[in-house]
């Protein structure tokens, strides 16, 4: 078990390495070891994955490995691997979409001048990722969380020639690191108190109350922030719609299915650590997020900005799930989101590669031209809007039960499902905008159109096995049983309000399925209905409605100004500082001591004049005196030797007289 | 006999000196200078050095006074230069030189000398010898540098006019 | 290799004789014979490595030699785990500079001669163990570097700003201000010889060994005032050369006007020897300064304001040598912070840190010189998607600058995430606020240098350099080593901290034990 | 009175002032060399008087023949000075030679 552990951690790094040395002068530049790399460690990972499906327990760990790793002596740091249940999914999840989005990429990609490169970047994804995954400590987790950062940051920018990419990159990677300095500061919260970062030796900690409190509260906040900065959820949702300046496979693996939800597994990771203050901090960032990012997608244009808000409001709904208490519902939902949204990503990939652009306003009418696509892109579309029997149904389903649960034992946190239920419909609205505007109806671009085509057989098929996976409605029943929330009683003291918490949600939680499930069905069935009124029969006119909500679209249209809102704050702020201190250590510091320097010039300057004018002037007049004299005398400088013996003979002759008598 | 001999070279000495001194010719002046050398070197002979006179007939007579006069020679063989050689501010001169000479004698006859006489005469070469490649032979081999360089710096200095 | 620390440390001087004696004309002999002897001191410093017993924490291959015994001076070498990476850091960049000047050629005689000597300087600091000698080293350093800076460097020019600026300007000032800093630590030093008798003859004394040991502290050092005092004015001495804010203005200058070479010794070495001075003489000597906790949270702070001021005065710079510099100020507020807290963790994270800083700000700055050489200015917005045309040259820009912004997997990494969390976790000092506000600087870092990165790097290519070549193989052959290093310790640090713990861990006793009981009492 | 040091003595002192005088009043160069010849004379007398006539032993001889030594050296080159001199005043006039005058 350890060594297929090992073996997927290491298939996509060596063949990272091989791409970025040799990946050049390899035939078919190489892509073939990174596929190859991933479906191996896919293979493994099914294999990892039948293991813990064959023991079938809630929660179970299959297998664990520790190494010393960096030992200060009184203070070791290990490196492990922790395999449970969770893991298996999670890699079988990662594996299975980067396996699909390489083969895909190969038809994509095709062509590229950077393409080893291209697939350079995907292994060190994969690696990053899985290794995230895998690890079984903060400081492991916190290592890999930035290296996806980093690959994520190579691969938005991978053509970087354009500058919005090289922007786009840019603001993933320090948004990102915005959240990160606040994970680093929960995890030296938490190291400072248990003195280790591996998840066992701090939860037992936890358990046993050596750290509980505000502190802990505190403590989940801060590593939450760095979810917040990854899984993009408000306020550092922000650079996700950028993020899709990248190429439209990695849109698909990175900023759909794995990396964005790693926030969401390490809170699923580190769920005990949350106190319930934490948890409903984590539920309300969550709803404001779904609901926000929703709004925002009914307006835009660009077809993967839609997908790209649409995820973030979907990781908004995990976040929901988990700090419900929805712990299933939670990791459950990011699995069947994987699937639908790498498959939404990939599909509105194959249409941009056939028509060249991005602008749902210059597509139209492309279902007689891409069968399979627009096929996949429906059942997709079908899932995340909650269509029975689609995964997307049960998952949402989930996560609505369980924040109406949380809803109807506390009454004041009821707004959170009706937020979410609102934001539920407005998905179905949007994403059948999509559809409707892509696949259907005229044509709006002749030209474009005429060009366009099926894509290759490599594209296609990922399509149609995500397209499968989207259907698969035995999820629900596996995923209940083995991802149970961790049991909290078995914890100390300090989470039994969670508890209390949990046991009331659970008696509630019967009642709350069935309304949850009625009430997202007939939302979401409004939602595409109105949809297809306003699209599909054009019976309303968009464009008229959005002239009547003016200010709202234009909110909406410009993302309710949060980009504005950075540049003019935070942005202009940090701008300024540095202009402010590079000028005051020009200026002032630096002034410092080069006054210093010329007030010890101009001192020296004055006590030279003094010099000159009065110690200068008695030593001149000596001289001048001298001088005189000496003119006086300089006759008795004949330049002649011998008048020279003559007078120091006569003195020496005078002495000798003096000195006689 | 020794006083006798002594008083002979003496008087030749300052007389030839005073010759030296005092002619207006500078070729009397060299052969004054060529018989006072001659009376040192007799000198010499009576303080049992005779090493030291040899030397001195062989450097002084047999080499720097005709170099000397080589010098008087060329200069006025080339130029034509008169020969007469003038003095000047001859009564100052006088003066101190009779007041040195005035010092001298003072010096001279107060002075409690720590007199040793040795009457024995015995050959001194060998024992300059010894001493010369013994005690004194870094300053031997230095004048020896001195000399080669002092020739070598003449010979420059006199041929770059 | 009974003196190997001699050895080590006198090589240069050697080669600098042979090149005094090498017509000035044949420039590949010169380069040739200055390559020789960095090499085998890097020869001796991979062997001092070998051979080095990593379990105690005593002082290893001393040499003891009376030298002016009226003053109880001592010739008196040695090396322990603080100063091993230091040693093995400056023979190895003193080795890879050596390559980095081969395109110097105003008067190519005398720079080698100079560097060589202020290799020699840096090398005697580190080993040295009587503070004399010390002291002796630390000042040979100074009149080698005023000289490299001051006619190697740009030439003076009057900025618009109506400053004259320049080589020699940065080199007068660098000079003035360590020397500044040297009066202090001159004072520090003679107070402590005149109180501290050798155990021995009871007389005064300059051994460190003796000067550590409490036992021996006597006079006026017995009032705990004094002692503050003398603490001061060490840190003071010190605080210029790391600098530490508001300390630190000559090091813009200096990195920037010095040649290429010259400011990667200046940032990868003499930098380190600040924090060197405070961990081997500071606080051994003085460990209950401490008691007086405000020089703890003085330090931490100024460690802080390092951090956040450096970097935003990097984020400002328009220069890319300039920026390098100023990341150098905010790099080394993180040692300065991850020593306040007196951990193990935070102590052994500082002297990391300082490694790997050493080998991080070289790369840098090897970097900035070779785009230099090539396009003659450095400022950052006159470049533009070069990654086009020097892929490996951003490739290797890249991973500088990912290694300087802290990316896990490199170098710096390491070492930063454990000073903070050794700063953090201070069991005698609470530093947790500062070290939080501290870690924005991991933020600002990204900020500038991937802004930098892009600036240069990314977007279109600028058509004025269309035509710019590769780096070439004598400038990958100083940067490759470096980058193996970084990666290699990023991912695994064990063999830079196996050689340093024990004698680390063993100085945090100490000082420990000088401050009384925990003051929090958090664990 | 038998002739003793001092006799020695007297004439050596004769000889010297003799050679200074000739060496403050004579225009001429070589005369004023000559005169200092007298005057390395007079020295060398006095050095071999008192070898004799002290417990010196030999010292004083053998600084005699250094002092001859040294005087043909200096010889040599103040004829070469002469020379030299002529070349630059066309005269060996030790008068004319007061470049050095205040």
């Amino acid at each position: 078990m350890i060594t297929s552990a090992i073996l997927i951690l290491l298939l996509p790094l060596v063949a990272f390495i091989i791409q970025i040395f040799v990946g050049k002068r390899l035939p078919r530049k190489g892509d073939w070891v990174s596929t190859g790399a991933m479906f191996a460690a896919l293979a493994l990972s099914v294999g990892i994955f039948i293991d813990a499906v064959a023991q079938y327990e809630p929660n179970n760990v299959l297998a664990t490995a520790t190494w010393d790793w960096i030992n200060f002596g009184p203070v070791h740091v290990t490196f492990g691997f922790l395999i449970d249940n969770l893991t298996a999914f999670m890699l079988v999840v990662v594996t299975l979409v980067s396996s699909l989005v390489h083969l895909y990429s190969i038809g994509y990609m095709h062509g590229d001048p950077r393409y080893n490169r291209y697939f350079a970047y995907l292994s060190l994804f994969s690696f990053s990722m899985l290794g995230l995954v895998l690890v079984d400590n903060l400081f492991g987790i916190y290592i890999f969380w930035e290296l996806v950062g980093l690959s994520s940051y190579l691969l938005i920018g991978f053509w970087f020639e354009k500058d919005s990419a090289a922007n786009a990159s840019k603001k993933a990677f320090i948004t990102n690191r915005v959240g990160d300095v606040g994970m680093f500061a929960g995890i030296m919260i938490l190291f400072s108190i248990t003195g280790t970062f591996s998840f066992n030796e701090v939860f037992a900690a936890v358990a046993d109350g050596h750290v509980g409190g505000t502190l802990l509260t505190v403590a989940g906040i801060l590593l939450f922030f760095g979810a917040i900065g990854k899984s993009a959820q408000f306020p550092l949702h922000v650079w996700l719609p950028d993020a899709m300046e990248g190429p439209t496979p990695v849109s698909a693996l990175i900023h759909a299915a794995t990396m964005v939800a790693a926030g969401v597994y390490m809170v699923g990771r580190t769920f005990v650590l949350y106190t319930p203050d934490a948890l409903l901090f984590i539920a309300y960032i969550g709803t404001i997020t779904a609901f926000i990012a929703a709004t925002i997608a009914i307006v835009q244009m660009d077809i993967k900005r839609v997908l790209a808000y649409s995820t973030i409001s979907q990781l908004g709904y995990m976040m929901v799930g988990l700090g419900t208490g929805g712990y299933t519902a939670g990791l459950f939902h990011l699995t069947t989101h994987a699937f639908f949204k790498a498959l939404l990503f990939l599909g509105s990939g194959s249409v941009i590669h056939a028509v060249h652009t991005q602008e749902m306003d210059e597509m139209g009418g492309l279902r007689k031209k891409m069968p399979i696509t627009f096929w996949t892109f429906l059942i997709a579309t079908l899932s995340i809007s909650g269509v029975f029997p689609l995964s997307g149904f049960w998952s949402k389903d989930a996560i609505l039960a369980s924040a109406l649960g949380f809803g109807m034992t506390h009454p004041a946190h009821m707004p959170i499902f009706v937020v979410l239920l609102l934001s539920a419909g407005v998905t179905a609205f949007y994403m059948f905008r999509i559809v409707f505007l892509t696949f259907t109806g005229e044509p709006r671009d002749k030209k474009k159109y005429d060009h366009a085509h099926e894509s290759p057989l490599t594209m296609t098929i990922p399509l149609v096995v995500l397209a499968v996976l989207s259907v698969g409605t035995i999820w629900w029943g596996w995923v209940e049983h083995m991802l149970v929330k961790p049991e909290l009683a078995s914890y100390g003291s300090h989470v039994a309000s969670a508890v209390e918490h949990a046991a009331e949600e659970h008696g509630v939680a019967h009642s709350a399925h069935t309304i949850a499930m009625f009430s997202s069905v007939v939302v979401a069935t409004l939602g595409i209905l109105l949809s297809a009124v306003v699209y599909f029969w054009r019976k309303i006119s968009a464009d008229a409605w959005a002239e009547k909500l003016k200010p709202i679209h234009t909110f909406l249209w410009n993302k309710y100004y949060f980009d504005e809102l950075y540049a003019a704050t935070i942005i202009r702020v940090t701008l300024f500082k540095s202009r402010l201190f590079a000028a005051f250590d020009l200026k002032i510091i630096d002034g410092i001591v080069n006054g210093t320097g010329r007030l010890t010039a101009a001192f020296s300057r004055l006590q030279g004049s003094i010099d000159l004018r009065g110690v200068d002037g008695a030593v001149n007049f000596v001289a001048r005196f001298v001088g005189y004299l000496g003119s006086q005398l300089r006759g008795l400088q004949t330049g002649n030797i011998q008048a020279y013996i003559m007078m120091a003979l006569f003195a020496v002759v005078l002495l000798f007289v003096f000195q006689q008598f | 006999m020794q006083d006798i001999m002594f008083y002979m070279f003496a008087a030749l000495t300052i007389a030839s000196a005073g010759v030296m001194v005092f002619s207006r010719s500078v070729i009397y002046s060299a052969v004054g200078l060529l018989f006072t050398f001659f009376g040192v070197a007799g000198i010499y002979v009576l303080l049992a050095a005779d090493f030291v006179a040899v030397a001195q007939v062989m450097i002084y007579v047999g080499g720097i006074l005709v170099l000397l006069l080589f010098g008087v020679m060329l200069s006025q063989r080339v130029t034509g230069v008169n020969m007469r050689t003038e003095t000047l501010q001859t009564v100052p001169a006088a003066i101190v030189a009779v007041g040195v000479l005035f010092i001298l004698f003072r010096v001279i006859s107060k002075t409690e000398w720590l007199v040793k006489a040795k009457t024995t005469f015995e050959p001194t070469t060998a024992k300059l010898g010894t001493l010369l490649m013994t005690d004194y032979l870094i300053p031997f081999e230095i004048v020896s540098v001195l000399l080669l360089g002092a020739l070598i710096g003449a010979a420059f200095i006199a041929r770059k006019g | 290799m009974n003196n190997v620390l001699t050895w080590i440390t006198f090589l240069p001087v050697i080669g600098v004789l042979l090149i005094l004696f090498v017509p000035k004309n044949s420039k590949n002999l010169i380069r040739v014979i200055a390559a020789v002897f960095t090499g085998l001191q890097l020869v001796l410093a991979v062997w001092l490595y070998m051979n080095f017993d990593t379990g105690t924490a005593e002082f290893q291959f001393k040499e003891q030699y009376s030298w002016i015994p009226s003053f109880n001076i001592e010739y008196f070498m040695g090396i322990d785990g603080l100063s091993i990476p230091m040693v093995l850091l400056t023979a190895f960049l003193s080795f890879i500079c050596i390559f980095a000047s081969w395109g110097i050629d105003k008067s190519l005689k005398g720079y080698f001669a100079m560097f060589l000597l202020l290799d020699t300087g840096m090398m005697g600091v580190f080993c040295a163990l009587d503070f004399f000698l010390f002291y002796i080293f630390w000042e040979v350093m100074l009149l080698p570097m005023y000289f490299l800076i001051g006619i190697w460097g740009s030439p003076s020019r009057k900025d618009p700003d109506g400053m004259v600026r320049g080589g020699p300007y940065a080199a007068i000032k660098f000079f003035l201000y360590t020397l500044f800093g040297s009066i202090f630590m001159l004072i520090a030093m003679l107070v402590m010889y005149f109180n501290v008798s050798d155990p021995v003859t009871g007389g005064h004394t300059f051994n460190m060994l003796h000067l550590m040991d409490q036992a021996n502290h006597g006079g006026v050092l017995a009032d705990f005032n004094i002692r503050l005092w003398i603490y001061a004015a060490l840190f003071i001495g010190f605080a210029i050369k790391v600098p530490v804010f508001p300390f630190h203005t000559w090091l813009p200058d200096a990195h920037v006007e010095a040649p290429t070479a010259i400011s990667v010794i200046l940032a990868g070495v003499l930098l380190k020897m600040g924090t060197y001075g405070m961990l081997r003489i500071s606080f051994p000597m003085l460990p209950d300064a401490m008691k007086w906790e405000y020089f703890a949270y003085g330090m931490a702070i100024l460690g802080l304001i390092n951090i956040l001021y450096g970097a935003f005065c990097a984020m400002a710079q328009k220069d890319l040598k300039k920026l390098v510099a100023y990341s150098s100020i905010s790099h080394m507020g993180i040692v300065l912070l991850g020593m306040s807290g007196l951990t193990s963790l935070g102590m052994n994270g500082a002297v990391m840190q300082m490694f790997n800083h050493g080998t991080g700000t070289a790369m840098l700055f090897l970097l900035v010189g070779v785009i230099y050489d090539r396009a003659h200015h450095r400022q950052i917005d006159g470049f533009g998607g070069l990654a086009v045309r020097m892929p490996i040259y951003a490739a290797m820009v890249s991973l500088a600058f990912f290694a300087g912004l802290g990316l896990p997997g490199l170098s710096s990494f390491m070492s930063e995430v454990f000073s903070f969390l050794g700063a953090f976790g201070s069991e005698l000092f609470d530093l947790r606020l500062i070290t939080i506000i501290s870690t924005l600087g991991i933020v600002i870092t990204a900020a500038y240098f991937l802004w930098t990165f892009q600036r240069m790097f990314l977007g279109e290519l600028n058509p004025k350099y269309a035509d710019l070549p590769e780096i070439n193989g004598r400038e990958l052959f100083t940067l490759i080593p470096l980058g193996i290093i970084i990666i290699f310790l990023g991912v695994y640090p064990a063999p830079l901290l196996d050689l340093i713990k024990t004698s680390l861990n063993e100085l945090v006793e100490v000082v420990k034990a000088a401050n009384g009981p925990t003051l929090l009492g958090l664990h | 009175m038998s002739v003793g040091l001092n006799h020695y003595l007297f004439l050596a002192a004769v000889l010297f002032v003799l050679g200074l005088y000739a060496v403050i009043t004579k225009k001429n160069a070589v005369t004023v060399l000559m005169g200092i010849e007298l005057i390395l004379n007079a020295a060398n007398i006095n050095f071999v008087a008192f070898s004799r006539y002290t417990d010196t032993d030999m010292d004083g001889q053998v600084f005699a023949i250094f002092v001859i030594v040294t005087a043909a050296a200096a010889a040599a080159v103040a004829l070469a000075i002469v020379l030299n001199l002529y070349e630059r005043l066309k005269s060996i006039n030790l008068d004319e030679a007061d470049s050095l005058s205040g």
